[in-house]
């Protein structure tokens, strides 16, 4: 099994979620984290002093797949968050030994 | 019910006030509550333009709250600094059952009081002051409508328009004792002159500005983009249902005499029962409908029932004034996915209660007041209405056409109060870029991913 | 101290205004001032259902707020329409010592004054506005006690009842020239005949509601809900401070001769010395007792003082006040942990508020007032209270058995603003579901899961 | 313009009024306006309490919001208190053209007016409320200044000594009938007495504390710290400026008779006026310099007008109101980045607004005013100027010499909220550590960090 | 070492936190975080609209464990998440090859 | 590749970002967690009633970098995080398999 994460911009999480139940994926896990790259931050005004905020909102996707599913899976996601333009994020793939479905004990690709 | 209308409906009951004018004392203590009631109501009304404020506040999403907030404040600035230039004489000096009054800057004249002769009733500024805070609800109106897209100068530059020739030119019609107050038209306190104006205004803004992004899906779909704060949203109601009783309370415009103080009393106790009527009519509106009841639609219907009440207060009995603001809850209960349907997008509901109940408001006035008639009722509705859908088109086409109206699709997303403002509204808190809340619903997010990508403006 | 206070207590004062009822012009002045000052100070108390409002929704979680804010907004609304249905009438009208008044709808009436009689001495519908208002604030006292668990509409219910029914009738006994006012009870604004009400009535409902899941371990360990937005709550403690001015203020009940309106002038600095010593005094306790000083507490000190106050506003000297208000301030901060001790789950403080303090301030009356006996103000608690607890049980336990009064586990986990009307508070905000106020202790926890195992619902 | 000023600058106007002191009947309602107005208008400045503590809490961090609710609470009960121990004495007892007045408790003394003799013309309690609310003004100034790092009790403390001796020593110079009023000093309702005290008081404490950590980098780079909660400080400013009608209209101390009652409308309009253009005035001269409108400098800008009309805010017309407050509004975007380059951390602005504007509004009275001059206005601003500095920097160094003023770099850095009362302003919402908002840009975080190393405290 | 993800229902932490602090783990970091699966989101209302709300709040606990703490852990936390019911989550197991304590720079497994 | 942890006090991000960009990092991802460990967290007072709230702010930084980097990066980090006080955090590293740069594509050590 692999863990695959997304790092994308906010706004595209609708329709990488909609690519990744078209895959046949039905579980994920999203979280906000805050990222720093090439993509530049805004400036900020505040009583006469301007300011950059570095860290820009992104979206991480963090989904466990078997690890036959992680090229189509990779490709699409690529895909579907790609705006081309600066910032539109990373996808990284790490192994995963082990899973398991709290809810019933099952375990391995079952549990997913 | 301005300045003519005391002279008309409310004639008879002046009428022994003005009869003291005679004996000195009780004259001088006639002029001294008439103008306090003017100043401690216009305090009421000037605290409505905080209500509509936090009721925007809170029902814009968290993106857009800075600048929402900076456009109510500076709303009423404006108000008060145009209605000085321009606007009370253009609505009261020398309209003489015509059209419009004169230009000129307003100032004070009290001497006659000040040797002793009463008979102007009150003072100047406290009337100046009653009357200028009206037109800052009317552009207070606009704002909640076509918010969270339009950018914030062309909005007050809107505004001065609206304060410095829109309102009061149709406002001297009425109230200034033109044409319509020759007819017999009757808007006590402004159903019409002032809610429904600010509607129709919102109105062709809303159209004109076109939706937010993602507000509406190809297939019809309405996707909410739910009010950040519902507990500001209920002060704000709260607020405003406060603030109304002066707006409708001293629009007697006079408590000189037993009967105005009278005519004072049953109007606050009418306006409050047709809030009442108007909140409870849509809770149960809402629960029978969707099963469950949402709290913005309740707010939204007590003042949709103060918004109704508002064109004839004083004639009412309690048990009639809470079937008119019930009426009024239950028309923005029906009112509020219509608009939707039309894809008109009004982020608070302001054209549900303001525009909606500003008409069905003065054309009630017929059923107690016998004095008026629906057909002049009628008139008054569709001519002011006329002028102000004329009129407020042209400005904010003009305003489309130069300095642009509607903040570009990357900062809309980004939310004005980054874009237009450079500041957020809650820098601490975290907010949600996951589901619900987020105001970004798929076919939305597609939308904005289309612009993006053929925008290389700055990004997210 | 309504109505029949007037002919009592302050009767003599009263008199000369009534003697200048031959005078007209004077007299008119008497009336419209009497009038004016009704209305301005029901403004006021009006002003504390926003007050109530604020402070709940402060002090409740995040996951509560929006079900709390329709809560404290409707109430409002069904009070002015169960009042003027039959609440004033009951409370006013034929009770002549006894026990009870009429029933029937409200109208007003004011034809005397219109012809020139002016011995009524105000507006009646003045008079409606500004008992009216009374009545709703009982019902937001109920309302922050029992939040965070109750359901929408079996609250509203209640509600009804309670204005309808329960508060007109206790009130009759006083304000309405029942029997207690002819035994000499005093409780000028309404320690007990407001405060104390609402506040049994809260307290029926918390026993018979029980306390929210997770308030109390089985050890007897009592784990802390934190509010979620302090200065909400302190917004909420300033408005009602504000419309508390209107509240004991306004129950001079005249406005009309120098006599009331120095009254007027004791009663407001009086009212104010009593919030303050409250407010004080609770800080220092907790500063002592615990070491820091919880804000909350500070605040429901000044409401503590405020509500101490209000039986005898007008007798105390300033320092006399300020012991009062101080006195209760001390007694909130030892009541909270005592309801807790009792496993009465008290969301936001009400019963030590408004229970524990308004009783407190009645049975204080005779301290500075020598017209009063301890033994009239002890059967007076006594009998309101034992008439409210029987009364509102009864219909806390018919709702119970019928429609049901409280949120399943499942929801009360998820928060009344989602199962209840389908929305969030605070929608783009992220919470906290780890740690601090989660609200959700261990032993919560697995009380929680416990349910949620054997509860097949819609779950998290 | 207090006690003395009536009977100077408005002296010809009150004549009528007491001249009706001969017949009784007119003479009575005269005395009940007056004391109404004293009450409804201190009500409303009482208010401005509630909006100083939403403008602070809504500017500070949130880490902070807690505390500064407290403090502006609480520093309104002090207030109350201290006035009543001495305040009022110390600034109206017996000063007679001199420098202070005299020591003791206040009682109301009402016994003539109760004998039927108005000429005192207003009950006392009703005047001695109106001035007590002014004290609790200039303290609010000191507390928005000095938030975020001073510990809660060494501030109230410093409350105490300014609300009982500071603000009425030199309050009697002036309004208490002491040298200033003698030489024909006019500051009609406290540009200088009040805001500018607090002015200074706020000056030497934030001088005497330190900026806050972090605030200042090494290279003179200004590290922003956001406030937390726009929308509450815009409804602070809201309430801000319906207080001041209240606080400036109040000011003309007298309704009993038709001049007052003009003044008063005249004041209310300036204010209005005063308001609009010093927001006006501030968002454009912000727009232009930082090409972004900052809303809380058209916030401050409001204020800024308001403060500055506060000196003579009778005698201008409606366009110098709008002048005089423009020019308020200027000073205050060009006064904050000021302070900041000279490193005074002022957290919202109170230096800019209180105390600049302070100055020029008493300044600004001789252009409009012909009997007041310059020098003496001048004199009296830095009599009072001197004085408060003096004796507010003896109170700072001896409590930062005793019990301390400062919370530790630990604590400031975890927030007032968990160290000093051990709560959260809103613990139900995630906060954010990383990036904009956390007000801790990185030289701070080293200087926190060294801090840290060498403090082994309890830690984060 | 191995590094353990937790993904469970909110109102489960303090329980699972207390059966890992009586493993004698001493160390855990926990985010909150949206999950996407079989359990369905919950419908909200506004103003005439309904809506669906996808993702629903799910709490992550990670924690860095011996390689032979692992199977005890898991076991452990599956007994004490699970309520039976659709949306008790996930434990995914994953391989660590270091570990530092920042504080003293000690690593390994004594660094946990 | 491998991806690298940091729990850490909050305080430190922009040190901590300051090293690293001088390192050569370009690209990170940081989220706000909650921590238990040897650290206690404050007690706060709410009517009357203390309690302690365990779980401590803390900021996790992720990152993923060649493999060479790893010695220099989380000696870096552990330098600049550490104040020699109970709860100054971790760092972890563990094996990445692919990369894939969204914008562009790219994928492996290019894409970082
Ligand atoms: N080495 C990295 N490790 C972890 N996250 C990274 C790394 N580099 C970039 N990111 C994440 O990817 C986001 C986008 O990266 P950025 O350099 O701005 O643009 P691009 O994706 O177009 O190269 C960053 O905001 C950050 O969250
Ligand atoms: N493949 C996956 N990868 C990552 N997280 C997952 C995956 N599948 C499920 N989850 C997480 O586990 C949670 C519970 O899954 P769900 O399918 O709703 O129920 P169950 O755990 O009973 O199978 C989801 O909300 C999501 O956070
Ligand atoms: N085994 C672990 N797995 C994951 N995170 C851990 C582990 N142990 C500690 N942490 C994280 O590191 C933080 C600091 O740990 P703590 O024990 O308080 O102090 P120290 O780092 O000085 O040993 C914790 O708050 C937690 O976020």
């Amino acid at each position: 099994m692999r863990k695959i994460e997304c790092i994308i911009k906010p706004f595209k999480l609708d329709d990488v979620k909609s690519v990744l139940t078209d895959l046949g994926i039905n579980g994920m896990t999203v979280s906000e984290v805050r990222g720093f790259g090439r993509q530049k931050g805004h400036a900020e005004l505040y009583r006469g002093a301007e300011y950059q905020v570095d860290f820009i909102p992104k979206v991480k996707i963090e989904l466990v797949v078997a690890a036959d599913m992680v090229a189509s899976v990779v490709e699409a996601v690529q895909k579907e968050a790609c705006t081309g333009r600066i910032g539109d994020g990373k996808i990284f793939v790490s192994p995963v030994e082990q899973a398991v479905r709290i809810r019933t004990g099952e375990s391995g690709e079952d549990s997913l | 019910m301005k300045k003519i209308m005391s002279l008309m409906a409310a004639g008879l009951m002046i009428l022994p006030s003005l009869a003291f004018a005679e004996d000195a004392p009780v004259s001088e203590m006639s002029f001294i509550l008439n103008t306090f009631s003017f100043l401690i109501m216009g305090i009421l009304v000037m605290w409505m333009a905080a209500g509509f404020g936090m009721l925007e506040a809170g029902l814009v999403r968290s993106k857009n709250v800075a600048t929402i907030c900076l456009k109510n404040i500076s709303l009423f600035g404006i108000a008060g600094i145009l209605f000085y230039l321009m606007g009370y004489n253009l609505m009261y000096a020398g309209v003489d059952g015509g059209f419009i009054g004169s230009f000129g800057l307003w100032g004070a004249d009290d001497a006659a009081a000040l040797a002793g002769d009463y008979s102007g009733g009150y003072s100047a500024a406290s009337d100046w002051f009653f009357q200028m805070v009206f037109c800052g609800a009317a552009c207070s109106v606009v704002s909640g409508c076509v918010a969270e897209r339009i950018k914030l100068w062309s909005f007050l530059a809107f505004c001065v328009v609206l304060c410095g020739v829109i309102y009061p030119i149709q406002g001297s019609w009425a109230w200034g004792g033109g044409w319509l107050s020759e007819m017999g038209f009757a808007d006590y306190a402004g159903s019409t002159l002032v809610h429904s104006v600010g509607g129709w205004a919102a109105l062709t803004g809303a159209i004109i500005l076109g939706a937010r992004k993602g507000k509406y899906g190809k297939d019809g779909r309405v996707n909410p983009m739910p009010g950040s704060n519902i507990p500001l949203a209920t002060l704000g109601t709260f607020i405003l249902w406060m603030g109304w009783y002066g707006f409708n309370g001293g629009s007697v415009l006079a408590l000189g005499d037993a009967a105005s103080a009278i005519e004072m009393g049953n109007v606050i106790a009418n306006t409050n029962l047709a809030a009442c009527g108007g909140m409870i009519a849509a809770m149960i509106m809402v629960q029978v409908l969707y099963r469950k009841v949402d709290v913005t639609m309740g707010l939204n219907g007590a003042l949709a029932g103060l918004v109704s009440i508002t064109a004839g207060p004083a004639t009412p009995s309690l048990g009639a004034a809470i079937l008119i603001g019930g009426v009024g809850g239950v028309l923005v209960v029906l009112a509020v996915p219509l608009f939707d349907k039309l894809k008109i997008d009004d982020v608070v509901g302001a054209l549900s209660v303001h525009l909606v109940c500003g008409i069905w408001g003065t054309m009630a006035v017929p059923f107690t007041d016998s004095g008026t008639s629906f057909m002049v009722q009628g008139i008054g509705v569709v001519a002011i209405g006329a002028f102000v859908v004329i009129a407020s088109s042209v400005v904010w086409l003009v305003l489309k056409f130069t300095v642009g109206i509607r903040a570009n699709e990357e900062d809309e997303y980004r939310g004005l109060d980054l874009s237009e403002i450079g500041m957020e509204a809650y820098p601490d808190f975290q907010t949600i870029h996951i589901g619900g809340g987020s105001g970004m619903p798929s076919n939305a997010a597609a939308q904005v991913m289309t612009s993006a990508a053929t925008n290389p403006a700055k990004q997210h």
